[in-house]
């Protein structure tokens, strides 16, 4: 028996209902409920989607591993001998001891420590002490089946250097979840080799899905972070683009796009114009802008669901992993990265403005801030609904930041995934 | 013996330095935070993990003291969060001469921090790894690298370590 | 859906079964189960009652406001710029997030920092960024109407500078609620206008109501509280008075009255007197008693249920908050406060005497150490009960501190709040 | 109501169904749901189980007390001044308080500080302060019975100085319940007086059947300790013994045999043999063995379902307690004792050898490691099943320590205790 | 340097008063405690919220060392608590002279407690605000003010801190 | 005032010997462990619960140098258990002379611990009691008796305190 089942149980039975179909009524109990989160990891996170795991550049030899979650469940991402990506569940096929207990190292067999018991990249069991037995010691049973008796293996397949696992068999391949709305902007910033920078971790007091909406809410940007208009910074004629995937609505992507190639002298020289006040920068290198790509934006937030945030923040480039954990936390792990053929001026500046995000960021720090204000703000208040209507009656609008739109389009998806019901539809 | 209470009096006087250093920030003076660093100073705040594998990935990171006073007037001004309420705790100090007026320091730290509504909690630990050079103004950081082993850092990092 | 009504629901089948039907017999999950706290939350503090806020004294001028819960739920309780109370849920109309993010200050407007809705000390919606768009940017649905989204207000209301609100359209007036026997109690101490002093927070691992049977059981006074006995303080002909509320028996007063106009002399010269060991106190002050009522009481203590316990100790005044954190938790909060007109002398005294009361009183730290022995001592008992016989053939006697009439009167209330059955009524 | 209850009726629905009848899968789920583990409390704990309190040697004197556990139920073992054994919930009858505070002590009344209810060590109800009033105060009701009143006490027994408790009225008696197969083994080590030594305590993050899974599984000792492998340290001509009671199987030995009196010389001289490397210990004494039995073994591991474990290493002994503390934590209480008639030699090196087991042990440190892999490798695997097969085809092997027959053996009887069918059986 | 001495030595005098003020505490000396303050002290234990708000309402507060001795006369006599097991850490510290033979001193402290049960937790955090004299018994604190962080507190305070 | 800078220096040495003995630990220099300590050393861990009732079961217990190299060898070799990353806080410090040479040291320890998923905690808190000797070599720990407050071990112990 299993708790998700029993939850399963309980909620067709109760049902999540959202008060409307569109998305624009979220119950406030999706991001409290014990329930919702058990039967989240059983449709979501062991269900019909690829979670991130990595990149392939944290693990570039053969036998590097490293140790990650998708949803709850402890897994494994590693490199075989024949340089193959592989990932199983952490969990050894006898009596279930985590057999991986390092974050991350190299090995092309992993021995669980409690017996012993052997197993090679692919998870495949290679050895068990004393199968045989020993002079008048009995051993396994005859019919005990090496084969049939290794680790649990997920599918895994890696886009452009970034490795997604999934627990199901009848999802489709990784090129088509991430889909032909999203697949162009991941190609954007995975275009060449990239190089792992080392990560920094922020623990949250507040649901999974507080963030994924932070993320996809391109209206908090300037209203929340206040990091550019308190010095002054204006990001004229800043342009936007917002797409969501049009298969499930559960991937999307927000781009602020610079006009002009704005480099960190044409910031200083916008210190002449000026609010209220005459706070400025005394080194604006953190803001400077080298142009990398075709397209120059300042911003590229990218969510791939359920587990993947794609960042580029002037230069410095991150993959953000989202791992829940329970009803009221998760946790965030920015990848930090760079190119392979970065000059050391470029990759200097991604580690100087590694200030901008993570959990120390300038323009960051204040996304957990916000969600646990959220997680606080609604205790008690369960049975209430948040009120999601900026741009409800453009749909279609693309070049706004003043929309949510993608907070919208991510909750049907969401309810879809789920099987819950809208009250509109008689949800039950 | 001389020799013995001038090394005292070294240690002492770093010790005092680090001291008025915690006591700088448990007590939200933000402003005179940047005044111990030299112009030229690192200030950096890096998990363990990172420094471990050699990976540069920084949580903050300034290469001269301009950064830092951004950094203050970011904090005072921009951005947002919960007030912390820091209480520094040391232990384990080292020090030694590496030049004439220049000596390497480390030590122990743990961050205790009190949210808004009451409860204290080991917010972040790890140590202090720091090059002190004698100005005319005084003992001041040319280093302070800050390697912290609470690699899931809570909510957020607001104030420097 | 609300997981009290969950709750609810699994409560409709199973009940708690009182055994009794005087209250004498208090099933021990009471104290424990998460399901009984979940429909206290609904029943109880969003349900039919006046929750204690706080003092005026504490926001006396237009804008200020103080932070505080009623049950679960976050709330401000704040002052407009018409001098009028107002007390709103603590969580924004838009997505959710505390709008009110420190314990006390002064503002006429609330904002909230995720996308900054506004709104004024009324919690009505001010404003919406870029409620109508900009340039291209669409903005909010024609329709949207700011007076259909402000912040969920409560009713409140002050008795002698004693703030209540409540989320019931339904229950009586406030005065009505304190009701004919506890309201001239609660005028002793608040006839004239009060300062606020400050407050200590006291954080116990024990069930809210263990708190309440404790402030309304006069029998373990003498028995728990050692410190008089200990420093053979006699309080020669102390007469007693133990009240409640003839309507729900919710609410009640114990009074401990002094025969004399006993000062610090007084008590000092009782030093003669003495039990089997020689302890003295070496500064009687802290036991002075400036007499400042028509009746002299060492002790007033009173519960307005259920978030008020109002304190009198010799001269130290308190107006004690108590909050629910779990079936496990509460928190207690001490608002000391003295006259407007007092004295320095006075003043001073009742400082001094907060050494009496609070986390660290003489006479009071042992209660929560009590609540917390039951809470401990009931683990794997949750199926029996407790037993309330003293005085229980005298339920008409109100002069006797040697009493548990107020702790059943207040079960039975609590049971009829709940819809708690007893098992000698048939309850299922 | 009763949450075990509760956990009854849902699980009537849903049960936990073992996979096959032989024990060789356990369900995942029962190491973490909290629905199983509230069901243990009533059906093993408060059921019909002796669970072991600590040593007669720890309350030598009448009046002597400890404070300590069956299940989550806190109660008190002590000794009357008749010199009998008593134990009784740790529960005022009263209120609910804890009466005793104290970890330790010596009492031969105990008043519970809320209201000073006097008990005496056998838990009768001695006196009730004020029960007849007090001038015009009523007191008690006539028909109040202390002897209707007195603590809930346990069937209580001793077996050569173990003491053990019960709820149930209708379990066979301590002997019985030790049964004929174990009665021997707990006699060799409990064959004359002991004396306490003092105890060390290790609090894990695992549910507390997967240490007893471990105390079972002789299969891991060589694999997960390595510490005599480490030091090249052959234990030559090892013979085992591995029995289970044959009523229920819950209790069983494991035994490893020296074939020589091996002292710490014999030890020494073996560094000649090596494997690989050429790590010696610089202190052999930690490893000497001093014979005292009639059959010398370097180990005896024996448990008594549910609360003990006798331990004999080389020259340590020890009556490990194992308290469940939730489904996913478990306290284990090492209490060291030697023999009355401890030449002072083999009293040091009782005490040295401390550093063999106990929570810094050289060959136990690993368990609770280990008991934590797993603890952790199972979330999101909760509807899978260890593989418990070694020595599956020779069920009635004794003399092997490669074996899971015990474990096996353990969860049929588990099963059976808790009421919870295999699917084999067609268990719904 | 004797001038630097005579400062450095001052400062360790008023370090090892803090520390054996610490371990008075901690070791459950409780009836030697009055004994490290004058006749005429105050030692006052406010949340750091009242402080703030300048609000006088205390934890504890006592305006001479009788309070003191009678404080300690009903922990061990009258009150009914679990006998704590604090451990102080003190950290940040800092002195100045305010005149002849009269000395500030202030430093950050946290209690961490163990139950009972064997568990290990901050109990309170904070700062202490001291005045030291040098009386011919030695030094004495003519003021201790306790200003906690932790405005939550755990249960009851019983111990002082 | 000789006597009294004597008295700082060594006070000063002996604080120092402590700070180094818990940097060895927290930078896991196990190695260089046993070389605080004298050949005939005493080491023990023992709960403060056996400690009060004067029952002598040990934690950890070590009567010469060797076993405390065997256990180094041990940790590094023979035993799993998770790394971990202690960081040693002391305060409350106190010693004083017992022969020339020989000296008693004694102050609170609160280790904190972070796990490998980065949360930090307080893994043990209690008082040393050690013994020091004056050697040819320097200050050597002829005993250290760690009593430990908090009694329920987390896990296990492998590390030294
Ligand atoms: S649990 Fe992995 S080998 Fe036994
Ligand atoms: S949540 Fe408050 S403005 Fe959006
Ligand atoms: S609870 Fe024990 S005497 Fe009242
Ligand atoms: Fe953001
Ligand atoms: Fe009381
Ligand atoms: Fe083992």
């Amino acid at each position: 028996m299993n708790s998700a089942d029993r939850a399963a149980t309980s909620f067709e039975g109760a049902g999540l209902r959202f008060p409307r179909r569109d998305g624009s009524r979220v119950p406030f109990s999706a991001f409290s409920s014990p329930e919702v989160y058990a039967l989240e990891q059983e449709r979501i996170f062991r269900g019909p989607v690829w979670s991130f795991l990595g990149l392939e550049a944290e693990i570039p030899k053969p036998g590097d591993f490293k140790r990650t979650y998708i949803g709850d469940t402890p897994v494994v991402m590693t490199r075989a001998e024949d340089g193959s990506l592989v990932a199983w569940v952490n969990r050894c096929a006898h009596r279930g001891a985590e057999i991986c207990r390092l974050p991350r190292g190299n090995a092309t067999a992993h021995t669980c420590v409690y017996h012993q018991w052997s197993y090679d990249a692919k998870g495949n069991l290679l050895s068990i002490p004393f199968r045989r037995g020993s002079k008048n010691m009995t051993g396994m049973p005859e019919d005990f089946d090496l084969a049939k008796h290794g680790l649990q293996r997920l599918r895994v397949d890696s886009y452009k250097g970034l490795v997604f696992a999934t627990f199901s068999a009848s999802v489709c391949g990784l090129t088509d979840y991430i889909g032909p709305e999203m697949g162009p902007y991941v190609d954007r910033i995975f275009h060449k080799p990239v190089v792992y920078l080392g990560c920094t971790r922020q623990y949250s007091n507040s649901n999974w899905k507080l963030y994924f909406e932070n993320v996809k809410d391109p209206y908090h940007a300037s209203l929340l972070h206040l990091f550019h208009t308190t010095f002054n910074i204006f990001r004229v004629g800043m342009r936007a683009k917002c797409l969501a995937d049009s298969a499930q609505g559960l991937h999307s992507v927000v781009l602020a796009i610079a006009q002009d190639n704005l480099g960190a002298e044409a910031y200083q020289q916008q210190n002449i114009r000026s609010y209220d006040d005459k706070f400025t920068l005394e080194d604006h290198s953190i803001l400077g802008l080298i142009p990398e790509y075709d397209e120059i934006t300042t911003n590229h937030i990218q969510t791939i669901f359920p587990q993947l945030v794609i960042q580029q923040i002037h230069n410095t480039l991150a993959a953000r992993q989202l791992l829940p954990k329970g009803p009221d936390h998760f946790e965030l792990i920015f990848h930090f990265f760079g190119y392979e053929d970065d000059t050391e001026e470029l990759r200097n500046l991604r580690i100087k403005q590694a200030n901008l995000a993570g959990p120390a960021g300038y323009i960051s720090m204040e996304d957990t801030e916000a969600t646990e204000l959220v997680q606080r703000g609604i205790v008690g208040s369960e049975s209430n609904s948040s009120v999601l209507e900026m741009a409800r009656s453009a749909p279609d609008e693309q070049h706004s930041l003043i929309s949510e739109n993608l907070v919208r389009r991510f909750w049907r998806g969401y309810q879809n995934l789920m099987g819950f019901k809208s009250e509109e539809d008689g949800g039950a | 013996m001389m020799s013995r209470v001038e090394e005292a009096l070294l240690r002492l006087d770093l010790m005092a330095l680090q001291d008025r250093y915690v006591a700088t920030l448990d007590d939200d003076r933000l402003e005179e935070w940047p005044g111990m660093f030299t112009e030229t100073c690192r200030y950096e705040i890096i998990a363990r993990e990172n420094e471990e594998a050699g990976l540069p990935a920084p949580l903050v990171y300034c290469d001269n003291v301009r950064m830092l006073r951004d950094r203050v007037v970011s904090l005072r001004r921009a951005n947002i969060y919960e007030r912390p309420a820091y209480r520094h705790f040391l232990s384990g100090f080292a020090c030694k001469r590496v030049e004439e007026g220049s000596f390497e320091m480390s030590c122990n730290y743990v961050v205790v921090n009190t949210s808004l509504r009451g409860e204290s909690q080991i917010y972040q630990a790890g140590k202090y790894f720091d090059l002190v050079v004698d100005t005319p103004q005084g003992l001041r950081f040319a280093s302070k690298r800050v390697v912290y082993d609470t690699s899931r850092v809570q909510t957020l990092l607001a104030f420097p370590i």
